[in-house]
């Protein structure tokens, strides 16, 4: 589709490598299990994998699927189109891999965000509730009000990482804390995720973190309107708004995938399950794990800054274990 | 005996052959517009649906929950009861087919069994709610079809997101996976479809003969074409109106449960409602006039235009969206049958002429 | 339950239901004419899209507005020529509409804008918010009544227009009078092709504004499917107020009210997914007091109009 | 000469409807056009509003070619339509209806109170009294017609078409319209009056013009021919003569007792404390102005409607609160009152129309028997002379009269000890409706029991051997065949108490 990474520029580009590299190009294809838009996390890889392309010299393609039941048939296709390695992420993904993975011994996969147990298959998973500590220390840290908001896309699972890895660290600096949560009930409904951050803030939170994809946007228009702080997640959104938005959870999918087909390209590529948290950069926060081009927010202020560099030091020494609600 | 009127038989054809041509060159401005090839697009659009035998199972397994459904909503149309709540039945069918199939005890066809009914039975049994408010309290079925798709799917999501998570997964708000002697066998091995799709075939046979043929299809029939002259007839509407809504949920229950036994092997929260299978099988239905066997064609017209949207995903450059362009203009165009309203006026001007 | 009910919670029904009304208004407006417009949902996103596109070209959110009833407007004149003119299924035609939206607003968001997704434009400004002189100053009602959208206001003074103009007007009378009797409406020799165009396409710009409020007014952005169900929401509005002008703007309200309740209720230790539901479930509850006079009941017929 | 329509020729595919027609109309003339069932006239009638376009011929409309493409041109051209199925606006008020199109206005305003006015003085002018302010669907059936001549004659017609304009009233409401009629005549207006009953048309019409097969057989003054000789030129045949053979009744077939429904919301009883018994061999008539009871009755005694005190027995099984079915399986066969709202799907076959209540003779094991079907119902169809394209043909293309004879036909055939017979030849042309008479009087002198409803005063002393009155939901009296007259029977129908009260 349109996110295909061999525009013709980039033909061009590569096919200038191809003079210089070496033997036939590998190909690597990543099927999404669902349209690339709405969710971040799939626009990020496709950076990713597109960067690699560049630079490794692979062809690259990426295959959109409309919805998880195409998953298994985009699976198919790109094995038949004999791609090297295929990437796929989510655990929507994750049936449909089993089942093609097993039925193709000897196609290599890779999967991120979830793990697939198969011998061809490297999964990736991120620990976001460890990030989520961090940015719920922060909130904890800064807030004047003693009440902080969350307002999160769905009650599911899936997003508990983040919810739960919030309030333990909110928790942890101020056990006092009063938090808010909301739901969207929808990933992208910013007009219902606007009201509900101006119904945190009208019950006093000051600080109110979006968890609402799509809906984050709505957040950050109820910050700027009412000027209260709030923050974003997956990329560093604080450039939008740093007055308001004051800081971001990073969840590194773009450099995964880099990785991924970079390890793939190199030849140092394994399978089985890699883990990737604070400690392998895989997560984090801005201004404490990673720099930022937007100015520190006061509301946050150095000082704070530093008492959570603390924090995920004690997190990397293992000094604090975040507790992930999804571990059995 | 009988001579065939060949002129009208192939204006019949004609008709929606034409309609499918206007929606195609519809989406071939879109696809020219942003510069893709059209040719190479339908090219890819047609061998994406048909192009190979997986494919074409592809599309057929996809038809399959469509086809069920548009059967199950003709059924309620025929009978005269506009049930959209298709996507409610289909989710708490696909449901509690899994909770059978996973803890029924016993050994694979017994779980299968029991699947097939705890499904058809929870879909039929959500429709007969709508049908019961309507005979009961006179609520309108519209309205109430609609909420109470809501309900369902908020419920179902409820289900599989806490009580009944599958425990120790990936964290994804889904049941356990089935026990491999549940699932339903597929037809070809290497493909995706399953014994689900002929059961849906056989389905469609049955409720056209049904219709056609049998004393209560007759009346239901009768009781949608004009309910007055049903209960003149002797037809009792309240039982009859039962029926049909139980039966019209069981098959979308049904739908749901093949997609647990045939495809996913387990309940997944939006695994019915992303892909949309409820509402293109009230389109299938509505574009063939809620006949059986119309419903089953236009059924796999609606697959096979969403597989092979992601063939053309796959092979071309023209973007994702741009299939969804090409699938709703064709399905505007057929829907108006343009021919064939286009000839009734060439008649009516022809007939005005006269006149003048 | 002290914060459950509160001033702000009224206010905050008051805005959320401007879209929702919008898009019930001509939901009624169609039903009238005995056209069933399921294409509510798929009309005010394209009126959310074209209200951002028009703002980004423009730089003037009036114009911005206009632009997107214009389009959607046009965009209804393709429903109405298929439902009307070519006699088409008006459920089918109005599904596919919903289809063709979603792709179309998506495929146009990443051809004009170059994003997925979402677009948003954080130098844009979105709808002037009213603050009326002497009421904002009005303890419980100055929250309640001022500060809202031009749109907002619109909405419900949309209301008593459509009440006068169906209720008391010639041209009001001889609309009601085609979805009443066609036949003997055209036995008349009333151009009932003429009012339906007209009732369809006057909804597409109602649907236009709803989109505009939901994209300028609301928020000042566009995502994909952002209309999130409201369109559907809309259209049970339209159904259980009657496709009356002032039963619709009281069902649009009751479903904004309860919507709100739902939201308050998410603190409790209710389940998420139970008080998400409320407001349908109270719906049904709600429809159990109200017996089915329904005008619209000939639309649950199969052809749809 | 006002309207002349000359060899006007309408082709339905393969169908002459119209055959070179000729049609002529002076100022203030009523000119009747009558015929079998399928002769043509509604087709003729809705070329000349607009409705068809001819497929040959010419309209002259005071002295000008006129081509109408729409019923707006023949408005405005001063013709007006009374349809036989009413176009009003059930909903709306009298007023409404009549000045629809042409609304007085204040400003944008539709100003109500000045057309209620207009209304009044209209319907004063013309010497039709209605309630501008009610809402038409409370009028009784001859108010509604008024609306609709009214709305006409607002409409500035000179040339007023009715189409069977009296099928659906009374005999008092007919004996109004006719007078009504006559007086517009002589204030200038011209009439085409289409109707089956001979003697109306000929009480009330200058001139009659007779059309079979979609030909002109004839026109003639209504003074020089009478009810035989026009007869015979509609129907090109001697009608067969028949007669009603004393018959001794035998046992009680239906009873009803004391039967009380009360109205919807609670307002006066629809039917009161009702009681009346149908014999084996005997023709019961039941007589009344519409909205008397008639049509709650009929549902009482076919199980369509609830009674809230009382009790319905029927061939000796209490049958009180059972449904439709159960009184079928009873005995029961029901021509119902209205052909198109109880009576048949329309866009259903004519085979599927024809076997409503068959079901358990013609299938096995819930199977329906497609041959036997056929069979039986082309059997039926040629008894009574059907004219149908196939079995196939949708129920909606049937004339009026044709889908009467079908269901007469279907009902007929179940030859249950009981028939309800409610208005069996409402819009039937003479021919059809002598066919339909000998049907009834054969099954009463085979020992069956028959309820005869109908408005049409003749038929009922034609047909019945005991004759009952309904008036305001009460028996109002009981006369026997040998002293009933129509006079009696208006009397008490208008309210007066009879001499032989329940
Ligand atoms: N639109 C049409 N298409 C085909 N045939 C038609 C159409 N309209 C009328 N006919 C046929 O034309 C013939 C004349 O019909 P018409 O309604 O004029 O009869 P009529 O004299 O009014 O009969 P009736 O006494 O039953 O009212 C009938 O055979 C009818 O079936
Ligand atoms: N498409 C059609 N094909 C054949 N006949 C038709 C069609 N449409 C209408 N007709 C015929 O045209 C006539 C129009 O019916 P209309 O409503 O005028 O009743 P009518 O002829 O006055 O009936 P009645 O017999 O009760 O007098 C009928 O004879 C009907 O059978
Ligand atoms: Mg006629
Ligand atoms: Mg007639």
């Amino acid at each position: 589709g349109g996110n295909n990474a061999n525009k013709p520029d980039d033909a061009a580009k590569s096919g200038g490598n191809t003079a210089t590299a070496e033997g036939p190009k590998k190909r690597v294809a990543l099927v999404t299990p669902e349209k690339i838009g709405v969710n971040q996390f799939f626009t990020q890889m496709v950076e990713g994998l597109e960067k690699a392309g560049s630079e490794f010299n692979l062809e690259t393609k990426v295959i959109e699927s409309t919805d998880p039941t195409q998953v298994e048939q985009n699976l198919r296709a790109a094995v038949a189109e004999k791609y090297d390695l295929i990437i796929t992420a989510a655990f929507s993904a994750a049936d449909a891999l089993k089942k093609v993975a097993a039925e193709n011994p000897n196609q290599s996969f890779a999967i991120i965000d979830t793990v697939v147990d198969a011998p061809n298959v490297r999964s990736i998973e991120f620990r976001e509730h460890e990030a989520a500590y961090l940015l719920g220390a922060a909130a904890g840290l800064s807030t004047k009000t003693g009440k902080v908001g969350a307002v999160v896309a769905m009650d599911v699972p899936l997003l508990s990482k983040y919810t739960s890895g919030f309030e333990q660290g909110l928790k942890s600096v101020k056990p006092d804390a009063t938090l808010l949560i909301n739901y969207v009930g929808s990933f992208t409904d910013p007009a219902k995720a606007k009201e509900l951050a101006l119904l945190q803030h009208s019950k006093g939170a000051d600080f109110i973190a979006g968890f609402s994809a799509v809906g984050d946007s709505g957040v950050f228009e109820a910050a700027k309107e009412k000027g209260f702080y709030t923050s974003g997640q997956d990329t560093d959104r604080t450039v939008e708004d740093p007055e308001h938005v004051v800081l971001s959870q990073l969840k590194e999918t773009d450099t995964v995938t880099y990785e991924t087909a970079k390890d793939f390209a190199q030849g140092n590529f394994t399978f089985g399950s890699v883990s990737y948290g604070l400690k392998e950069n895989g997560v984090g926060l801005t201004f404490v794990t990673a720099d930022s081009p937007s100015p520190l927010s006061p509301f946050i202020g150095q000082e704070n800054v530093d008492k959570l560099k603390k924090i995920r030091d004690d997190i990397l020494s293992g000094a604090i274990v975040v507790k992930n609600p999804l571990a059995p | 005996m009988k001579r065939i009127n060949w002129t009208a038989y192939a204006q019949s054809l004609a008709a929606p052959l034409l309609a499918v041509g206007v929606g195609l060159l519809v989406g071939a401005i879109a696809i020219w517009a942003v510069g893709g090839s059209v040719g190479t697009t339908y090219a890819e659009m047609w061998k994406g649906a048909f192009g190979s035998f997986y494919f074409t199972a592809s599309t057929l397994t996809r038809a399959t929950p469509i086809i069920l459904t548009a059967l199950g909503v003709s059924l309620a149309f025929r009978a005269g009861f506009f049930n959209l709540g298709a996507e409610g039945q289909m989710v708490f069918g696909a449901l509690a087919a899994a909770l059978a199939a996973l803890y029924v005890p016993g050994p694979g066809p017994v779980k299968m069994l029991a699947a097939v009914a705890a499904g058809m039975l929870a879909g039929g049994l959500w429709s007969l709610l709508a049908g019961w408010l309507d005979t009961r309290f006179r609520m309108n079925l519209l309205i109430t079809t609609l909420l109470l798709n809501y309900i369902a799917v908020y419920t179902a999501g409820y289900l599989v997101a806490f009580p009944l998570k599958e425990k120790g997964g990936t964290g994804g708000a889904q049941t356990a996976m089935l026990d491999n002697s549940a699932w339903l066998p597929k037809l070809f091995a290497g493909t995706t479809l399953h014994a689900g799709f002929i059961v849906a075939i056989a389905a469609a046979v049955l409720l056209a003969l049904f219709l056609t043929f049998t004393t209560k299809g007759y009346e239901i029939r009768m009781l949608g074409s004009n309910p007055l002259f049903a209960a003149y007839g002797g037809v009792k509407r309240g039982q009859l109106m039962l029926v049909s809504m139980l039966l019209s949920g069981a098959l979308a229950g049904l739908a749901g449960t093949f997609e647990v036994l045939g495809t996913q092997y387990r309940y997944i929260d939006n695994m019915l409602t992303s892909p949309g299978y409820a509402w293109s099988g009230i389109m299938a239905t509505l574009l063939a006039g809620s006949n059986p066997i119309g419903s089953v064609l236009a059924a796999i017209l609606l697959a096979a235009l969403q597989t092979g949207g992601m063939g053309v995903e796959r092979n071309t450059e023209v973007p994702l969206e741009i299939s969804s362009v090409i699938q709703s203009s064709l399905i505007l165009f057929v829907s108006a049958r343009i021919t064939f309203s286009f000839i009734k006026r060439r008649k009516a001007r022809a007939a005005n002429g006269n006149a003048a | 339950m002290g914060t459950l009910l509160d001033w702000s919670l009224l206010s905050a029904t008051l805005w959320k239901v401007a879209p929702l009304l919008l898009a019930a208004l001509a939901g009624a407006l169609c039903a009238r004419v005995g056209i069933f417009n399921v294409a509510l949902e798929g009309m005010m996103l394209i009126g959310a899209f074209t209200a951002i596109l028009g703002n980004d070209l423009f730089g003037n959110v009036a114009l911005a507005v206009l632009f997107a009833c214009f389009c959607v407007g046009l965009v209804s004149l393709l429903f109405a020529y298929l439902t009307i003119g070519l006699q088409a299924n008006a459920i089918v035609v109005g599904m596919a509409i919903n289809f063709l939206a979603n792709g179309l607003t998506a495929f146009l968001l990443y051809a004009i804008f170059g994003v997925k997704g979402q677009y948003r434009d954080s130098t844009m400004s979105g709808l002037p918010q009213w603050h009326i002189p002497v009421i904002q100053d009005i303890p419980v009602v100055g929250e309640l009544l001022s500060g809202h959208t031009p749109l907002v206001y619109l909405a419900f003074v949309l209301v008593a227009v459509l009440q006068f103009v169906l209720f008391r007007t010639v041209i009001g009378f001889r609309l009601l009078a085609v979805g009443e009797n066609p036949a003997a409406a055209k036995s008349l020799g009333l151009k009932i092709r003429g009012y339906q165009y007209g009732a369809v396409v006057f909804g597409g710009v109602l649907c236009g504004l709803a989109g505009a409020q939901l994209s300028l007014g609301q928020v000042t952005l566009f995502t994909e499917n952002m209309t999130a169900g409201r369109g559907f929401i809309a259209l049970v509005a339209t159904m259980l107020g009657q496709s009356n002008p002032l039963g619709v703007m009281a069902s649009s309200l009751l479903f904004g009210f309860l919507d709100t309740v739902s939201t308050r209720l998410q603190g409790s230790s209710i389940p998420t997914h139970f008080t998400m539901m409320f407001p349908y479930v109270m719906t049904i509850v709600v429809m159990l007091f109200f017996k089915d006079k329904t005008y619209l009941r000939q639309s649950g017929r199969l052809d749809g109009k | 000469m006002l309207l002349q329509m000359e060899g006007i020729t309408k082709r339905y595919g393969s169908l002459i409807a119209n055959d070179r027609v000729d049609f002529s109309l002076q100022e203030g003339e009523v000119h009747a056009l009558v015929g079998e069932n399928g002769a043509g006239k509604s087709t003729l009638m809705r070329i000349l509003y607009g409705e068809e376009q001819p497929s040959e011929g010419r309209i002259i409309v005071g002295g000008r070619e006129r081509v109408f493409a729409t019923p707006s041109d023949a408005i405005a051209a001063g013709i007006g339509m009374v349809h036989q199925h009413f176009m009003l606006f059930p909903s709306f008020t009298v007023a409404e209806n009549i000045v629809i199109g042409r609304e007085p206005k204040a400003g944008v305003k539709f100003d109500r109170k000045a057309a209620a006015e207009h209304v009044k003085t209209l319907s004063e002018k013309f010497g039709m009294p209605v309630d501008p302010w009610a809402k038409v669907a409370d009028c009784p059936v001859g108010v509604q017609q008024r609306i609709e001549i009214l709305k006409v004659l607002n409409q500035g017609a000179k040339i007023i078409i009715l189409d069977e304009p009296t099928g659906a009233l009374t005999p008092l409401e007919v004996e109004w319209l006719l007078k009504a009629i006559k007086r517009l005549a002589k204030q200038g207006i011209s009439f085409i009056l289409i109707s089956h009953k001979l003697n109306e048309v000929l009480g009330s019409a200058d001139r009659i013009t007779v059309l079979r097969d979609g030909k002109v057989i004839g026109s003639v003054k209504a003074s020089d021919t009478d009810a035989a000789a026009l007869s015979r030129m509609m129907v090109g045949r001697e009608l067969a003569k028949f007669e009603r053979k004393p018959v001794v009744p035998g046992e009680a077939i239906l009873t009803v007792d004391n039967v009380t429904v009360l109205g919807d919301r609670g307002t006066k009883p629809l039917l009161d404390r009702v009681s009346l018994t149908v014999r084996a061999g005997e023709i019961v008539g039941i007589a009344g102005v519409s909205g008397n009871g008639q049509s709650e009755l009929l549902q009482v005694v076919s199980g369509l409607r609830r009674v809230h005190s009382g009790k319905v027995t029927l061939g000796g099984k209490d049958v009180t609160g059972l449904s439709a079915g159960e009184f079928r399986r009873a005995g029961l066969a029901h021509i119902p009152e209205d052909r198109y709202l109880w009576g048949s799907a329309k866009e259903e076959s004519v085979a599927d129309n024809a076997i409503m209540g068959h079901l358990a003779s013609l299938s096995k094991g819930g199977i329906l028997r497609k041959r036997l079907i056929r069979e039986k119902v082309a059997r039926w169809i040629d008894a009574f002379r059907v004219k149908t394209g196939s079995l196939e043909t949708k129920a909606k293309h049937l004339s009026g009269g044709n889908m009467q004879k079908l269901i007469v036909a279907r009902e007929m055939a179940h030859g249950t000890p009981f028939v309800i017979a409610a208005e069996p030849t409402r819009g039937v042309d003479i021919g059809a409706m002598e066919t339909i008479h000998e049907a009834l009087l054969k099954r009463r002198d085979e020992g069956g029991a028959i309820l005869l409803v109908s408005s049409e005063l003749s038929e009922i002393l034609k047909l019945s051997d005991r004759i009952l009155v309904l008036y305001e939901g009460r028996v109002a009296g009981e006369l026997s065949a040998g002293d009933a007259t129509e006079e009696k029977i208006s009397f008490l129908m208008a309210g007066g108490s009879g001499n032989e009260t329940h």
